[in-house]
This record gives C-alpha cells, structure tokens and sequence, in this order.
C-alpha cells in the first residue's frame, strides 16, 4: 500500500485487520460489531474475513463484554472489545476497574490480561445523551490500566496495534468527531513511528505549550495557526497517552516556554488536566511564569446537542486560555 | 442507540451474509411470529381469535373506545413519518422510528390508568401519547433542544432513556414507593396504581434488567416489564441476545411471563391489561413480551440492509398492525369509510403541525448547560458559569475570531 | 441527651435515627442493613424500630439498590442507601454517573433526586481486596453529585441529616477506620454547626495549610501537633466537602501561610489532590511560596493488608510532604 | 465480603425478630432439605438413595476413590478449623469458613479433569484441595501477605474472587475461549475442557450472574454454574436474593438448571459429573444447586446470632455431609476404623502443619506495592516507588518519628 490518504476510521479498520493477520488469538468482541461492521464500520468487513469465531456480535450488555473478554484473555486471546459510545461503558466499570486493572498485580505476575478496550469518545456530532462524553479521568484514576488516545490516521493505524501487543490492559479512545478526517500512512513502514506511550510534539514553538489529545488535537493546532499570524509562537503537543503521562515531554517543554494552557473536552474538575497542571507545577516551579490555564468542557453534564457548540473547548476558548496564560 | 452511521454504505440489501432463518424466507407461516404460546385476538388477516380468558375485556369495550384505538395507531404512526422526514432534511439528529410497534404501544398505554407510571426507552412514541405528552417534546429531544425536560408527575411518563436497563430498575424502585404509600390492593380504581417498565429484546441481556426482575419478585413489587420484541437490537437478531424466548425469562424470578402479538393492538390491550390489573391489586410484577417488528432502521442513522434482507420485512409488512385492525373494525361496523378519512385528515393536520412547530422550535439558551446541574447552588458550576458569561461578554461588539 | 461523647458509629446511627423521625418518607436501603444492622451496625435497632418497609434488606446487587432508590426518590421518597463497601459500589456506577447525577439537569429541573449513597471507605483495617478503597476521585468528577466525607462524631451526626435533607444526591463517605473514635456531639444543638459544604479549620496555623478529609483529618492533626513541637505552625483544613469544593477556605488560608500540602489516602494521579493543586495554583499564582504538595496512596491498587501501613499516608510522611514544602 | 462487625455485640442468639420459618424449627422434616426435585444419593442417615441417571457413575467408582472423598472432606474441614481458629489468634485477617459445604465442594472438584478450570469466590477452599492448591496459599490471602497469588494454569484453579459475581463472566469466556481452541466435543478425553463458575445464593440476584447466563446460553458454552445455596447470604435469606428456587432460574436463559444435596458429595459429584461431560461434549450450559449449609458465621467477623437461630443450625447439623458420608462408607464395608483413624491421624498432621507454616509465613516485600501492577514500565509507578524508596532511606540509621 506504502503511503496513502486515509481516514482514522479506514487507518484503525486496517491496523486491526493487520493485528488478526498476524496473531490468531487477536479477537474482536462487541454489539453490533459483525455484519453491521460497527456503528461507526471500525470493524467492516472482519467478521466477513475473519468469522464469527474471531469478530464476536455479542449481547447488549457491557459488563459481560468486559467479563468474557478478560475471561478470553486468561486462555490466551486477546481480545479488543468495541464499547459502541463512551456513555456506554458504566455498565462494565465494575469488571474494568475490580478485574481487568487488578489481575495482573493480584496474581503477582501470574496472569496478563491483554484486553484493548476502544471507545469512541467525545462530542461534537450532533448525539443525544450519552454519546458524547469524555470520561478518561475515570480509567486514568485507575491505576493497571493504559488509556491512549489517537488523534490523526498514522497513529490511529500504529496505536491500535501497539495496543494490541502490550500486555497490559489498554483503554483505547478514538476522537469520533475526527473519524472521517484524513491524514497520511505509510502502511507498509516496517514499524511505529513511535512509542504507544510518548508524547508527539506536534508543532514547535517558543512562547508557550498546549497540551492535548484525541479530539483536541486538531482544534490546538489550528490555534497555534492562528496565534502565528498574531506573532505567538505556540508548541503543541499531543500527549497520546493520559496514563501513562509523558510527563518528562511536558515538562521539558514548559521549560522552554514557560507557560502550559491544557486543552480538553472532559471537565476540568478532577480531571487529566487537573493532574498535569499539578504535575507540572511541582517540577517546573521556578520555570513557570503564569499558573497552568486548563481550557475544558464546562462542569456539567455535556449539555443537549444544540448547545454544544458552546460547551465544547474550540479555537476561541483555547485562544483565550493562550491569552489568560500571556498576561501573567 | 446508534446515532452515526458515518462511513454506511448501502450494500444493495441481499448480501451473502443475511442471518434470517431461510424457513421464514421462503414460506410465511402464521405460527412462526410468535409461536402456539402467543396471545393473538386478532389475525393479520383481522379475524377475532376467540379467547376465554381475554374476550371479556375486549367486549367491555364502547365502539368508541375501539374507534379511539384507531385514532391513536394512524397519529402516532404520522407523527413518526414526520419525525423520520424531517431528519432526513437535516431538522432533527436523530429519530428512532416505532413503525410497525404501534400496536404494542397503543394497546400498552391505554391499558394504563391516570395514576399508572410508564417508564420508557426511547422508542415508545405511541406510549408517550397515550399519555397525553405531546410529541413535540419527543422530537425536541431528538433535535438537541433539549434532553426530555417533561415533567414525569405530570403525565405519569417519565423521561426518555437511553442507557439500556436504566429504566427498568428505576421503574420498579417507583412501585417499592407505590407498595409503600399503600396504593396497592385497595381495591379503590382511584389509588391503586402499577408501573409500565419497558424493554426492547436486545435489553433483556443486560444485567439491570434482570437485577428488576430480582428485585420486583423479591419484594412482589406492582410493575409490568414490557418487553418489546421487534427482533432485532440495531444489527443482532434474538438468537445473539437470549437462547430462550423471551417471555419465559420470567418464571425464573418467580412470576409469569407471557407473549402476546405485539402487532394487534387488542391483545396487547387486553394482557396489558390483565397484568396491571393483578400489579394493582398486590399480586405483583409479571412480564409481557409483546412480539412485534421493527419496520424501520433501528435510528436514521442505521442502515440495515447491511445486515437483514428485505424479504423479512415483507412478510412483515402482511402483518401490519394498523391495516389489520382497520379491516376487523370495517368487517364488525365500528367504524366506516367517513370515520377513516376524518382521521386521515386529522393526520394530515397532526403532520403539518409537527412540521411547523419543528422548524420554528427555538434554540434553547446556553445558561441551559450550567442550570440545574444542581438544586442548590455548586461552587464549581457557578464558577464555571460566571467565567463562561464573562468570556462571552468579551467578544461583545467584536467579531468572532477564526 | 445533650453534649455526650460518643463515637462516629454510634453518631450516624443516631444521626439515622433523627432523620427517620423527622420525615417519613426517609427510607434506607442495602445489603443487611436491618436485623445484622449492617456489616459496621451503623444501622442498629432500625429495622426493629422502623419496620421492614422503610430499612429494606436488598437482593445482593448494587445496580439494583442504586436504581430502586433512584426510583424511590422519584416518588417521593428520600432513600439512605448503604453500599457495604468503598470497593463495591462499581456495579452500581452506571446508575449513579448516567441517572443519579443527571436526572435533575436531564429534566431541566422538573424532577429531583435526593439519594444519599453512604460508603465506608479507606484503609487501616487490615482488610481483603476490595475493602480499603478511596474512590471519590471519581464521583468527584462526575458533576451532578455531592460529594462528602464526615471526620468526627458531630459531623457525622450532623452531615447524615444535612446530607438526607438535601435536595441533590450525595455521595457520603465514612472513614470506617475511624468508626470507633470518640469526639463530643451536642443532640440538642437546634441546629448544625456549620454548612455541608463548607470546609473548616480545625487548627489554625501560619506556616503552612494542610488540606485534608476524612480518616486523613486525625493523621493531620497529629502531624500538625508534631510539628508544633518543632516550632512549625500548621493550619489544618477539614474540607469535608470535595464536590463542591470549598476553595476560597482553601484559598484564604494559603494567602496567609503560602504553603499547601494536600494529604488523602486515593492514589495521586487524577485525583481530588490534583484538583486542589491545579485550583490553588491557579488563584494563589503569586502568594504560592512553592508548589502545591501532594501526600497520597500510591499510584497502584491498594496492596494486600500486611503492606498497607506503607501504603497509606501517616504522620512521618505527612511531616515529610511539610518539609519538602518548606524547603523551597 | 464483610470482614469487619467492629460494632457486633451478640445478642444471644434469639430475640424477636428471627426469620427462620418456624415450620421448620419445630419440625425437622427431609423433604424441607430441598424439596422433591433436589437430587439426593445418599440420605442423611448414610443410606444409598437409587437414582437410574446417577447409580452407574458411582458404581464406576473404585473403594480407592471412594475412600479418597472421605479423605478429602476431613482434611479440608480440619483446614478450615485451623484457619478460623489461626484467625482468633489474630494471625489471620479474616477466614471464609466452608463448614458444612464441604461435600458439595469435593464433589463438584472431583467431578473435575486436568484440564478443566474453576473459577472460585472467596469460600472454595474444597474446590482449590481438588485441584492440589496448597491450602497455606488460600491462607496467606486471608493473612494480608497477597491476594492470592496462585497461577491459575497451574492448578486449573483461578484466583478467588471477593467483587459477588465478577467470576462467572470471567469463566464463561474462558469457557469461550476453550471453544475457540476446538477444545469442546473432540471426543478427546485429555482435550476437551470445561469450566466450573462458583457463585453463592445471595450472588445469584447480581447483573453479573445474570449476564454470564445470557452469554454462555447464547454462545452454548462449556460452563457449569456451580451455585452453593447455603441458605445465608451474610444475614439474608435465600426469599431475599430471588422469589423462585434458584435452579429454576436456568430455564429461561436456556439450559438446564437441576438442584443437588449439597451435603451429599456422591450426588455432587455425579451431578457435576454429568453436567460437566455435557459441556466438554459441546452440549453447553448448566446450572447447578447444591443446597447446603453454611454451617459458620459469614466470615470469622460476622455474629449470626444476631439473625438466625440455633434451631436451625441443629436441624442442618443432622444432614452433616462427612458423617453420612462415613456411615454410609462403613456399612458398606468400603473403609473400616482403621481407615479413619489414620485419616484422623492425617488431620492432626495437616492441623500443626497449617499452624506452624502460618506463624512462620514471611511478611511481603514492600516492593509488591509497586511490581507487577502493569506488565510493561509504568511512568507514574515508577516515580512513586523512586519517591517511596527515597523516602524510606532518609530514615536509615535515625529512628522513626513519633
Ligand atoms: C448500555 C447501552 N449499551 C449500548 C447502547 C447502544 N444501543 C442503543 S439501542 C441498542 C439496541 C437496543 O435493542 P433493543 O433492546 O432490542 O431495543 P430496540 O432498539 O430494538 O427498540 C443499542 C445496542 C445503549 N443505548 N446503552
Ligand atoms: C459486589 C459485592 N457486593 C457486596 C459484597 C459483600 N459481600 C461479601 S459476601 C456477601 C454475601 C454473599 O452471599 P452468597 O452469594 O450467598 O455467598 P456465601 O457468602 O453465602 O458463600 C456480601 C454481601 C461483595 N463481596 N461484593
Ligand atoms: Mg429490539
Ligand atoms: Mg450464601
């Protein structure tokens, strides 16, 4: 295939075409994953490539996604669920949070638990309830568990592989709103780019940085864009994991700029950002020269479609945060 | 529900992956949509199914009552039509259209009484009207105003839900509280109250819902689940949700369970009935698996020619709730040709009103997201909102940038 | 029975007992919580007292109690519901973060929710897996709910009531540690002596503020009376409410000592400690003598009972935090 | 479970408000042991029960084998003592005691092969004997030193699980997974596997349970439920937890549900036996009651005096699984004095033993708060145990404060 233009939703339909290729115990598990290929088509095609042995249609029911799939991984499988909208997952905390983050350290050792649990996240598609929700805080609280996010199709192709081979439990999030949004990907590179677990800056700058993934991604780069004709020179990094945290990448960031705004769309309170801006703060004390800005989804629950245009962090918002940052 | 079918590309229909049994395909038999165990008063053909135990009920019936059932069937069928167009044009996210389970909800809803409370999905349009709530809140929901702000006391319908199973538990939490004001088995017509807790097929895999069933047998709780089996849950058929049918999950948790045609309105009137009924007077919850079709897409956004084929919604379609029960009300004279176009027309104007009052909804005010949050104030939402306001302030007189 | 010491067991229970009395529609729900009087007796007599139809022995699931009581609430009841412990509430997380925390704003308003949901929570017991936990991090996230800890027997007998009377639901921890401590509790006060939501002092200070709650308030207050000896003037705050989160108590006091040490027993990462931080940072930018420290659980799940005295944050490594802080 | 009663005054034992039926306190009657479906071989008195399913497969079993369960039930009981009294000595947490379900333990872990896997709770201490776990690793979780950190490939015995219903999810897609191997229906005696999934009686009304019912059903997978309704779940009765006995729960998931004499290991084992051949031979589910006694309070914490009586556990002390067992094999000529007595012997070593190990059991490396949380380096981990370690040098060679 070597380079191409390709979608988020096409680069992780093919990087999971590629993982089942290669290792046989690579499952997929979901509602509505099989002939459908997924609300969203992540996995159109697998079960009809694959069958139904390997891209599982399963029940409605979360927690028994969650509890067969660790069950699955015990006898050697591993198994990357589909949860079909981030508002969905609840049902299966228990088993994510009481087994699937505790195997590992309970048996001492003895049992790995490779499950990769994808879920689209955030809003900003015009959804009822439930639908747009960015809950990463929840799973990054817990510790045992790996949460990524994919922000762009190279990553999107080379992160879901990645995750698929780590031997620990990984919560996957996938931008929905990004989806259809095109990129390049050399599918034919002999390997990652980079680490599933490091930050990528994705665009240098001097005056301050912007930290952000998934969804935000996109909205940070354009500000910086916008901020360069301003005369602002922006860097922007795009964290990829949230636990863990490539800390070290922010901070030596920070230390050229400066100053850090957050950018996210889950709220603020007790949020990732709230552990960067506490992380950053500790280490770079003397460095700073304005209090970490985090710019988040408002605290409330996400509001009805029409009004998330205004409860969504978008270039403006983060222009904002760039200035409130500026003016210390 | 799924409300994105981004990269859906309509495969033409009949691929070589179709999951229906091939038996239906090829040869509609009447027995297999429901089996010999399946409560049927009327037959697609609109014949009366004699039966000892329901006749009673159905015979209690004015013309007028039977008439108004009618009325209820071809109005929320429009209003669904409506609903589904005008998100094709880009006026609503999202629709989930009830076609063809309009029966089961009619017949549902007007077996309840006043002080009944039905605790829905969000599919139950036609429960929703028989509950007096007008069906612009419904489509003010699925055009992002706002997120079913009705007042559940009001019409004794509570919020539309989404999360699967949440509803169920919630419902038979009400009718603890319906046991504990001692309004059941009174006797008194006026007190005595039930709860309508519903399902889809697909739901009944969900740990909530058998959790209700737990705990509505553990306490001998006033509820009716109703299960809406339209065989499909988006993309899976029956067999991916539960190896048994569905109506005899109930004996398991100690109460009955029966199936009932789901597409004649009749008989879900009348076993409707019959279980709230025993609900009132304290002999406990039971379930209703009413045994009908999902005509539509599982939503607008759902494609499913990808994954069922067209010859199943045919046999369906001989089916229809509405055209039976139109012909038996024609066959016994209940109602003649006058009758039926003064509904049509009252259709018509229904459907232009739902058009109109769409377009012209106004967007709901951005203090919406950070008021009641909370009943009492909260630091971090009014913080949230007093910098919010002062934001917006800043760009007063300005152009927005970017 | 005026002032009379008394324990913080025995103060929620008398605490039950008052609200019940007060209001009928006053009902408690969970897993034997009637003739055992649940596992800690918090619940003693009240069943016997009470009868069976207002403290409910439940079916042994907590998706259930919470969605039963969500229900209960709906019709006008006001349900206490005990989950046995911190780590046994995760089954019921899809009722409380998808229905109990949204119903109120879902309806705009027209419908309210006034559960209590009471946990046991934290360590020191000597406990299996799962009985040990400090989870509020993640209700703390989840807008919509409340979300406090009692540290003594008068709030314990005075934030059960607030805690029943209010409107919204909340989420009340017990440090179930510190159930048998003694403090005095006035029965006969007319009123509480202080808001739900509001933190308090609980020894005043100069050199620096500790930022506390819950089983975390003695260890607190011990490391303050230490440090006094040392000639270090430590101001100790009991938040007692992190949802909302009192921050200009926390603020006043950090203007004055220009130091903060923030101590809890969740891990760090994403927590409740992190929102101070990144909170207090933020407001007090230039008053700020160094970082905001955080003294916490590991980042890991909580280890087997023989390891837990390393695990949760005591006096020395409270004192540890204070120096690290008053060595910038 | 509950490992705290911090507040337990004993009340005595009978107060008013106890919840057994007086039925059976004044009247001791066999069938109230589980009714006329409870599968029985062998009667409390020790008197073999004919059953045509059953009677060929313990005819199959050899006197050595026979013998062997006996064995098997005293040594684990003794264990159990020990423990529960290692605990009153304050060298154990807490202890789970399985007193009274051993036969129902030994049977289900005998009915077992190599290749099988049991997916346990917290009280499977006969289960985890059957699989030759030692017993001290069962304690040393109880002692705080892991969390029971056996490797479950080893002994076919996965780690105890205390989160009420996390288990049999787990185990039916292991059961899934043993699928996917082509390791079901072979034919092949070493190959095909099946699992066992544990769960109490209180554990039947949680969303988990019911969940893993749907799954294994709709997948037909090579799981047993393995329900032990020792009539307590803590401090409430089986009416608390479901309204319908509870092997009649399987049916309308699909499967067959049957119930046991949990006291009896011969029909225990038989039971298990055959419900686990069906699953390796790609029959699917089943569920199985094994109607017991929880002989013990719910753990060393818990006061059971404060919610059942006395008269009960009188009533359960007649249906003793070991002594009916031993009766039965001494007129049968099967073991003879001698033989107990040597088992008796056996106990007493095994006893000492469990003490002295239990006393000398090494306390855990305070590295264990931070390996093996991930598999792969962990950022955040990694800096606290650095942090951690620092912090615990500064103190050498000083002595701790306060
Ligand atoms: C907990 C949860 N998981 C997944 C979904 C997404 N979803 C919405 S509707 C649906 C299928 C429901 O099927 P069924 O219960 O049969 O009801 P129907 O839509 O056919 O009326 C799914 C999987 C959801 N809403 N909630
Ligand atoms: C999800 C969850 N809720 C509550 C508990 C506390 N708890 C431990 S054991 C128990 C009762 C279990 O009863 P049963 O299933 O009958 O098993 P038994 O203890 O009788 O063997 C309870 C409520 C728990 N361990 N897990
Ligand atoms: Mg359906
Ligand atoms: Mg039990």
């Amino acid at each position: 295939m070597s380079m191409q233009k390709t979608t988020i939703a096409k680069a992780l339909n093919t990087g999971l075409r590629r993982a089942m290729e290669r290792d046989p115990k690579v499952i997929l598990q979901g509602e509505d994953i099989g002939k459908l290929g997924g609300v969203f088509r992540i996995t159109e095609h697998l079960q009809k490539d694959f069958g139904e042995d390997r891209v599982i249609d399963t029940p409605l029911a979360e927690s028994g996604i969650l509890g067969t799939g660790i069950g699955l991984a015990l006898r050697g499988y591993r198994p990357v669920i589909e949860i079909q909208f981030d508002g969905f997952v609840y049902p299966a905390f228990d088993q994510i949070v009481s087994q699937l983050s505790k195997l590992h350290s309970r048996s001492r050792g003895a049992v790995k638990v490779p499950v990769v649990v994808r879920i689209p996240m955030g809003g900003g598609i015009g959804a009822v309830e439930h639908h747009s929700e960015s809950n990463e805080a929840y799973f990054a609280h817990t510790l045992g568990l790996r949460v990524v996010f994919c922000s762009n199709p190279e990553d999107a192709y080379w992160m879901i592989q990645q995750a698929i081979e780590c031997d620990d439990p990984v919560i996957f999030y996938e931008p929905k709103r990004r989806y259809h949004e095109k990129g390049e990907v050399d599918f034919d590179a002999p390997s990652a780019p980079r680490d599933l677990f490091s930050a990528h800056t994705v665009r240098e700058g001097t005056d301050l940085t912007l930290a952000c993934w998934g969804p935000m991604v996109k909205v940070c780069l354009d500000a910086a864009r916008v901020a360069a004709e301003e005369g602002r020179s922006l860097e922007v990094i795009d964290l990829r994991s949230v636990s863990p945290l490539d800390i070290d990448a922010i901070t030596r960031s920070v230390e050229k700029t400066g100053r850090l705004v957050v950018a996210q769309e889950a709220p603020s309170f007790v949020s990732v950002g709230s552990e960067i801006a506490a992380l950053v703060t500790e280490r770079c004390f003397y460095s700073l020269e304005s209090p970490v800005i985090r710019v988040a989804g408002w605290n409330t629950p996400y509001p009805a479609s029409k009004l998330e245009e205004h409860y969504l962090p978008d270039l403006d918002r983060v222009l904002d945060g760039v200035d409130r940052a500026l003016a210390y | 529900m799924s409300d994105t079918d981004v990269a859906a590309s309509p495969s033409g229909g009949m691929d070589h992956h179709v999951s229906v049994d091939p038996a239906i395909v090829t040869e509609p038999r009447p027995a297999a949509d429901g089996g010999p165990d399946m409560v049927q008063l009327l037959t697609p053909e609109g014949e009366r199914v004699h039966h000892t135990e329901y006749d009673a009920i159905i015979d209690a019936l004015s013309h007028d009552e039977l008439r108004a059932f009618y009325r209820d069937l071809v109005l929320i069928r429009r209003v669904d039509q409506e609903a589904t167009a005008l998100q094709r044009q880009g006026e609503l996210g999202l629709w989930a259209s009830l076609l063809g389970q309009e029966a089961a909800q009619i017949g549902c809803g007007r077996a309840m009484r006043t002080q009944d409370h039905a605790f829905p999905g969000y599919r139950e349009h036609g429960i929703a009207w028989t509950r007096g709530l007008d069906p612009m809140r419904l489509i003010a929901m699925y055009r992002g105003v706002d997120k079913g702000a009705w007042d559940p006391a009001e019409f004794g319908f509570h919020g539309y839900t989404i999360v699967i199973g949440n509803q169920s538990l919630i419902g038979t939490g009400y009718a603890m509280g319906i046991q504990r004001d001692g309004a059941v088995g009174t006797g008194d017509d006026q007190r005595d109250a039930a709860v309508i807790a519903c399902m889809g097929d697909g739901a009944t895999a969900q740990g909530d819902n058998n959790e209700a069933f737990v705990f509505a047998g553990v306490y001998n709780s006033p509820v009716v689940f109703f299960c809406q089996n339209n065989q499909w849950a988006i993309s899976e058929p029956n067999a991916r949700q539960t190896r048994a049918p569905i109506y005899k999950r109930a004996d398991g948790f100690g109460f009955p369970g029966i199936r009932v045609d789901g597409n004649d309105v009749l008989a879900s009137y009348a076993v409707t009935k019959t279980m709230l009924d025993r609900a009132r007077s304290g002999d406990g919850p039971s379930l209703v698996e009413a045994y009908t079709y999902r005509m539509a897409a599982h939503t607008t956004s759902d494609d499913p020619t990808k994954y069922r084929v067209s010859a199943e919604v045919e046999i369906w379609k001989l089916r229809d709730p509405i055209a039976r029960y139109k012909r038996w009300l024609m066959s016994e004279g209940i109602a003649d040709h006058d009758y039926f176009e003064a509904i049509d027309r009252e259709a018509d104007e229904l459907g232009e009103h739902v058009r109109t009052a769409t377009v012209s909804m106004p967007d709901p005010d951005v203090g919406d997201i950070f008021d009641q949050v909370y009943v009492e104030p909260h630091q971090q939402v009014a913080d949230d909102k007093a910098t919010f306001t002062a934001y917006l302030e800043s760009f007063e007189g300005q152009e927005v940038q970017a």
